[in-house]
């Protein structure tokens, strides 16, 4: 083992961390404010009822919260945050990281001022004329639970990096880009029409894509450079569908579209395709998924982190705001609930239904397969979005009667933000104290690090769906979701719910796995070095620990506070949502037994697994996308060249090489520029000489053309 | 169209092809000056005497004399 | 037969388009680069003689105005003016295309073009 | 007074390129602000002129008072004010570049000689935006060829002779097919001016549709060639990449933006919409632009040379102007007069920003670039901007003008051609994306010691940094230059 840090480095961790106790007590008022809210909402003690009719301060507080400007302000405070941490930079890092840590619990206390104005008629603020058709802001009940859990999330996320990132280097660029990623995914959840929600995704991509990179390793730059491109695509393809739908609609706003988009026959399908597909690139949907577990490893940790917790819930979030907003009728304009007009999200929900399973599916599987901890998160992040992206589909697919896949996708993503957010940390600080990945190689660290094993068995509880742990309410809830749909539509879901309970059994085996080989498992080498001392990471896991059991055990203050609220504001009938989620009942037996069958069927795929070695499986290379694409075409050239020259050959043979290379690190785009520098080697030259052939063909074309088209 | 008229658009369109195939570059450069020559009677013909007197001037003397500067500075024959 | 008549009747034109297309093919097929500037100067000259042949007006006389003679038909004197613009473009063109002739060859030793573009793609082939 | 000014403005930038060799004996400094002085007077006017047309209508000037028929006309309508403008806020900031004494390769005996050139050259370009006669805009562009090409090979260097010979031959191939059109036509209608051109061709076009059709097809080509539209780019990549930067600048900037103004203006103010339609000219200018977007792009991948580069991204990026004429709308010419601009910066930028870069390095392999964000923050950071509003990302001049040419072929039911302004900003984003990580990212390799790097002149950073502002304030407020090219394009009698 290599020794743990570099001398200096470990006398100045034996000084007192100030940041440590100020976060710990930042963290701690955070608690308690969550706590000052719920009474609020529970109106214990009269408070509500006080706060409503009291003094003048209180009067001013109400007016406060009553301003339009807040999105302006809470995507500005990060902005200035960046700009501070700029100048403090690498000198004064004590200073620096207590800018990072106060302005981003800032943030925290103007979203909780932002709640009644949300709750009632959303927030609505507009800015005419910029970029041509104006930006806009909406918070309502959708955007800002979202808001809610990400600025939650980062808060302890930074507050974990600030003591995570003693290991990295360049920590204040890195501190830079992690302030203008928050504001840019501030200002996506926040936005009120899609140009908006374009620009900050799009900002989004490339400050999140300096994360990604952080490393500077090449391994780092190869996931980057895919990651940068998917992201791109993914914006082009929404800038394509909003071209459409500004053409057709006239208006960007995010606003019911259903009797304009109704005239326009199928192309309405295809702008609702190229936003699904769009937004499913961030999301890491099935088949665009496979820059995500190259990505999110590579990153730092904490980056990992919020990559996995908050940054890709914004693609489903995009989905789910899209398409409720555009595609759904407005509350007002409903007379009858059998109206055929959610016809398009009905159609397309079905697509997204089977995305979100195939997603899930293979994002187990391939989780199962890894050992790297990270890339296994990674792969369970993606799978992890299947279900969320299901929900989603759930949503779209019963039309009025979605409500129920709807609350689930919401509940889900505010429970991988918090589970995945806890394991990603717990996989760094692993990394902290061991400089290992690898799990096969780690093992019995529960004896050293018992707050970090404590939590670890948490959030892995929560994620494989254990009563009284998180995810097992919003599992719970979208297996009622996919229950519906094979009830109410077609009896094709019921191979779904198959499949839905075959990856809960894959996730819980693999989270087994996980726990056993890097917590329990006996090692030779038991880490005589390693010592343990209360630092901000395990103040950040802590609290995320707290939240997971808080929400097992009382799912009822997300459901009524957030989910309900939401689905008050969207079209879904009233009726179902009362008699269905309201009164929602979670410990019911059928679902205990579920969840009961998801863990045994865990641990028998567990000890199967490790009994014949299933985890080790390899896909055969010919099914990667590099090799279909590439592999035929270098075979052609090269017979062609030597069909057509003989031994001499004009064609570069070593960068030929480069083509057929079973080498996975060279990307798709790096196969396709090689092909290209090939072929303008050769013939770049000869098409700059011919200008005879160029220009007589031309003008004899365009004549010919015209006289033979022209309609004179 | 008079005849002559014709003649002389038969030998200058002689002479362009003649300069575009000569190798030696001299004798093109000469076969040019001589097609500049035509030119400007032809320009006469067609009742543009200023024309032709620039063309004369221009096109068979300077031209011509630059030309043949260059041909020395450099080389004589088309590969 | 009445095709030659319509060619004899406007030979002009048609020696236009021919010098023309004489002088483009030079231009874009030779290699050598003296030889690309005559073809340029033939082009123009083509170009110019169909200007000339529009402005020309059977029996008329050139557009000098004589004192005491009677004036006839005169020839269109405006195509001649846009030709003794041309023809001076033309021959700044020559005359700037030459120089970079001598350079060239003060250059690459050789004003052919396919050697030049050999040694500029040895000289990319070895950066 | 104000149907003077735009002779005024032709004749200031004539007098001081004549007044210059004598300028130099006594301070070359007073050269240069002489030259400063004149670009800000014809700014002035030329708001004037802007403002004036805005309010009443196009100026008309004739030289010497001579009627229509015989005597030289120019005409300064909305769009041709516009353009003028737009040049000489490239042409300042060029200017002030090229002041920083940092037109590399340039020797120092040779600048009096480079100034010359430049104004002259603003001559021949407000000359081509403002003559209303076919033939007075052939020979400005005789006189733009000559220039150009001097500018492209004043440095004393062996491959910028070849470079410019192959221009010189293609212009003129260029310029007499030009001129062979306008003699089809005079030959038609026996006018040269372009209002009596339009109103003589709308009668005349049954009889003569041969004429029409092949003075079209010869003027297209030769527009082509000089505007360098995708298959007659050939020229191009050779001209930028071996001239100076601020060369490179002006000729992708600002020249081949003229000729595609030229063309706009032979296009709608000559032939006119019916003569268009009839020969379905629409399609063929959608399907070379398109052409000219994707292989120009596709080309610029393999590139070695950060200029070659640039070089074929100007191809591509014509083809989206080329792209918007075709469609035939006011929308799309609206979207592709704001291209002219907005790429005019973006390049300028591009090529300014490099030219740092080479005077500090003297090194042009995109090899090269490796950590140099680190050392020049603030060029590779103009030279970013740049990069990424080519890309079109959002908050930037060339997200705009993606927006309104999207817009545009919607409205033109051709909705297929998004498709293609989406994968060539894809393949711009293939080629432009390496550069910026290599740059900011990649440590300095160790083995290739970099020279010592001097101060970089005051006015070079000046100039770069003004233009990337102005490519973030186009893409911010878009609004009020875009009303004004809906304004200028509406005169031009396009569909709306």
């Amino acid at each position: 083992m290599k020794p743990r840090m570099a001398d200096g480095q470990e006398n100045k961790r034996t000084l007192k961390d100030i940041i440590t106790t100020q976060s710990s007590i930042l963290v701690g008022i955070l608690f308690l404010m969550i706590v000052i809210f719920l009474l609020f909402r529970a109106n214990a003690f009269g408070l509500a009822d006080w706060f409503a009719t009291s003094g003048a301060l209180i009067a001013f507080f109400r007016q406060l919260m009553r301003f339009s400007g807040w999105p302006l302000v809470l995507i500005a405070i990060p902005l200035i945050g960046a700009f501070l941490e700029m100048a403090f930079g690498q000198k004064r890092v004590i200073k620096r990281d207590r800018v990072v840590i106060l302005l981003t619990f800032l943030t925290i206390v103007v979203v909780f001022l932002m709640y009644p104005a949300a709750s009632s008629e959303g927030l609505v603020l507009k800015l005419p004329g910029i970029m041509g058709l104006g930006l806009g802001f909406r918070v309502d009940m959708l955007g800002y639970t979202v808001l809610f859990i990400s600025v939650v999330v980062w808060f302890l996320v930074m507050v974990y990096a600030h003591e995570y990132m003693k290991l990295e280097k360049h920590c204040t660029r890195f501190f830079f880009f992690m302030a203008l990623t928050f504001s840019a995914v501030l200002g996506t959840i926040m936005a009120g029409d899609l140009l908006t929600m374009f620009l900050f995704f799009e900002i989004m991509t490339f400050t999140s894509f300096m994360l990604v990179v952080h490393g500077q390793s090449d391994e780092s730059y190869r996931a980057g450079h895919n990651y940068l491109i998917m992201g791109l695509i993914g914006g082009f393809l929404i800038l394509a569908a909003m071209l459409l739908l500004y053409f057709f609609v006239g208006d960007l706003e995010f606003a019911s579209a259903i009797t304009k988009l109704g005239e326009l026959g199928n192309l309405r399908y295809w702008i609702m395709a190229l936003l699904v597909l769009g937004f499913g690139i961030k999301a890491g949907m099935a088949p665009v998924h496979f820059w995500l577990p190259r990505a999110h490893p590579v990153a730092p940790t904490p980056a990992s982190a919020l990559l996995s917790g908050v940054m890709i819930k914004v693609g489903a979030f995009g989905i789910l705001r899209v398409a409720t907003s555009y595609f759904f009728p407005d509350k007002t304009m409903i007379t009858d609930y059998l109206d055929p007009l959610w016809l398009t999200t009905q159609t397309i929900g079905t697509a997204i239904i089977w995305f979100g399973i195939v997603t899930m599916a293979m994002g187990v599987f391939l989780a199962l397969q890894q050992s790297h901890m990270k890339r296994m998160l990674a792969y369970h992040s993606v799978s992890q979005m299947g279900y969320i992206i299901m929900g989603v589909g759930i949503a779209l697919y019963l039309g009025y009667r979605g409500a129920m896949g709807y609350a689930g996708a919401l509940y889900h993503i505010i429970n991988h933000a918090l589970f995945k957010t806890l394991l990603f940390m717990v996989a760094g600080v692993v990394y902290y104290h061991t400089k290992e990945y690898d799990m096969y190689k780690l093992g019995g660290l529960w004896k050293k690090l018992p707050l970090t094993a404590t939590v670890c068995l948490i959030a892995c509880l929560g994620i494989s769906g254990i009563p009284l742990f998180n995810g097992f309410i919003s599992k719970s809830i979208l297996h009622h979701g996919i229950i519906e749909a094979f009830e109410y539509g077609h009896p094709s879901f019921r191979l779904a719910e198959i499949l839905f309970m075959i990856v809960s059994i894959g996730t819980a085996c693999s989270f087994i796995k996980f726990f056993y080989y890097v917590f329990i498992r006996r090692t030779d080498n038991p880490y005589p070095r390693l010592k343990r001392e209360y630092t901000t990471l395990d103040a950040a896991m802590a609290m995320l620990g707290l939240f997971i059991i808080f929400v097992g055990v009382a799912p009822r203050f997300l459901l009524g506070n957030f989910i309900i609220p939401a689905l008050n504001q969207t079209a879904y009938d009233p009726y179902f949502i009362d008699h269905y989620i309201v009164s929602l009942r979670f410990f019911t037996w059928e679902d205990l037994g579920n969840a009961g069958i998801v863990v045994s069927g865990g641990f028998a795929l567990f000890f199967l697994g490790t009994r014949f070695h299933w985890f080790h499986l390899k896909l055969p290379k010919w099914l990667s996308l590099e090799y279909v694409f590439f592999y035929p075409g270098y075979v052609f050239m090269k017979q062609m060249c030597r069909l057509m020259y003989g031994d001499k050959c004009p064609i570069d043979q070593e960068e030929m090489r480069t083509l057929s290379v079973d080498d996975e690190n060279v990307s798709f785009t790096d196969r396709f520029t090689v092909a290209l520098k090939v072929f303008n080697r050769r013939y770049e030259r000869s098409i700059i000489q011919s200008d005879a052939l160029i220009y007589t063909g031309l003008i004899t074309a365009l004549l010919l053309y015209m006289f033979v088209f022209g309609r004179f | 169209m008079g005849i002559v008229n014709v003649i002389i658009i038969v030998f200058l369109i002689v002479c362009a092809i003649a300069v575009a195939r000569t190798r030696d570059l001299l004798s093109a450069v000469i076969i040019f000056s001589a097609y500049s020559l035509m030119m400007s009677v032809l320009w006469l013909l067609l009742k543009s005497p200023d024309v032709a007197l620039t063309e004369a001037a221009v096109g068979a003397g300077i031209t011509t004399i630059l030309f043949v500067a260059v041909i020395s500075r450099t080389r004589r024959y088309e590969k | 037969m009445k095709i030659i008549e319509s060619i004899m009747e406007n030979i002009n034109y048609v020696g236009a388009i021919a010098l023309f297309l004489i002088g483009l093919h030079t231009v874009v097929t030779h290699r050598n680069l003296i030889k690309r500037v005559l073809g340029v100067n033939i082009m123009g000259t083509g170009v110019l003689l169909f200007f000339t042949s529009i402005g020309n007006v059977a029996g008329g006389e050139p557009p000098i105005f004589i004192p005491g003679s009677v004036p006839g038909i005169f020839v269109n004197p405006l195509p001649s003016v846009f030709i003794l613009t041309g023809i001076v473009v033309v021959v700044s063109i020559t005359v700037y295309s030459l120089s970079l002739v001598v350079r060239i060859h003060e250059a690459y030793g050789t004003i052919d073009q396919q050697e030049i573009t050999e040694m500029i793609k040895e000289e990319e082939y070895h950066d | 007074m104000i149907d003077q000014l735009p002779i005024i403005n032709m004749i200031m930038f004539l007098v001081l390129a004549l007044a210059i060799p004598f300028l130099r004996k006594v301070s070359f400094r007073l050269t240069l602000i002489l030259g400063f002085v004149v670009l800000g007077l014809v700014t002035v006017s030329s708001v004037f002129i802007l403002t004036d047309v805005m309010a009443s209508g196009p100026i008309l000037y004739r030289l010497g008072g001579h009627e229509r028929l015989i005597g030289i006309e120019l005409e300064v309508d909305l769009i041709a004010a516009l353009i003028s403008l737009f040049i000489l806020g490239l042409a300042l900031v060029i200017y002030i570049y090229s002041t920083g004494d940092a037109t590399e390769g340039i020797e120092e005996r040779e600048y009096a000689r480079y100034y010359i050139l430049f104004f002259i050259l603003m001559f021949s370009l407000f000359g081509m935006v403002y003559a209303n006669d076919l033939f007075n805009n052939y020979v400005f562009m005789e006189i733009m060829s000559i220039t150009t090409c001097s500018i492209i090979s004043i440095k004393r260097k062996k491959d910028t002779y070849t470079s410019a010979f192959r221009y010189v031959m293609l212009n003129e191939i260029g310029s007499l097919s030009f001129l062979f059109g306008v003699a089809l036509l005079y030959m038609a209608t026996g006018f040269t001016n372009i209002t009596l051109l339009q109103q003589a061709l709308s009668t005349l076009w049954p009889a003569y549709s041969a004429n029409v059709i092949i003075a079209l097809g010869f003027m297209l080509v030769g527009l082509g060639i000089k505007a360098a539209i995708f298959p007659f780019h050939i020229w191009l990549p050779d001209a930028h990449a071996s001239a100076p930067s601020t060369s490179s600048a002006i000729l992708s900037g600002i020249v081949i933006k003229i000729y595609l103004f030229v063309m706009i203006k032979v296009l709608f103010k000559v032939f006119g919409l019916r003569i268009l339609d009839d020969l379905n000219i629409s399609a063929a200018l959608i399907a070379i632009g398109s052409l000219g977007m994707i292989f120009g792009s596709l080309f610029a991948i393999a590139q070695k040379d950060i200029k070659r580069l640039l070089g074929y991204s100007s191809i591509a990026q014509v083809g989206y102007i080329v792209l918007g004429i075709g469609l035939f709308s006011e929308l799309g010419l609206a979207a592709s007069v704001f291209h002219i601009f907005s790429h005019g910066m973006m390049k300028s930028a591009l090529f300014l920003s490099v030219g740092i870069v080479v005077f500090q390095t003297k090194r042009r392999k995109i090899a090269d670039f490796a950590g140099l964000g680190q050392q020049l923050p603030l060029s590779m950071g103009v030279f970013g901007i740049a990069a990424l509003a080519m890309i079109g990302l959002p908050l930037t001049s060339g997200f705009i003008s993606k927006l309104t040419l999207g817009v545009a072929a919607l409205d033109h039911n051709q909705g297929y051609l998004i498709v293609i302004v989406i994968l060539s900003s894809l393949l711009g984003v293939i080629y432009y994306l390496p550069i910026l990580v290599s740059a900011f990212l990649k440590r300095i390799p160790e083995d290739a010691a970099r020279p010592h790097l001097e101060k970089v002149p005051r006015p070079m950073i000046a100039a770069i940094v003004i233009l990337a502002l102005a490519i973030i304030v186009f893409g911010v407020f878009p609004n009020w230059i875009l009303d004004i090219i809906e304004q200028a394009v509406a005169t031009l009698g396009l569909p709306a």
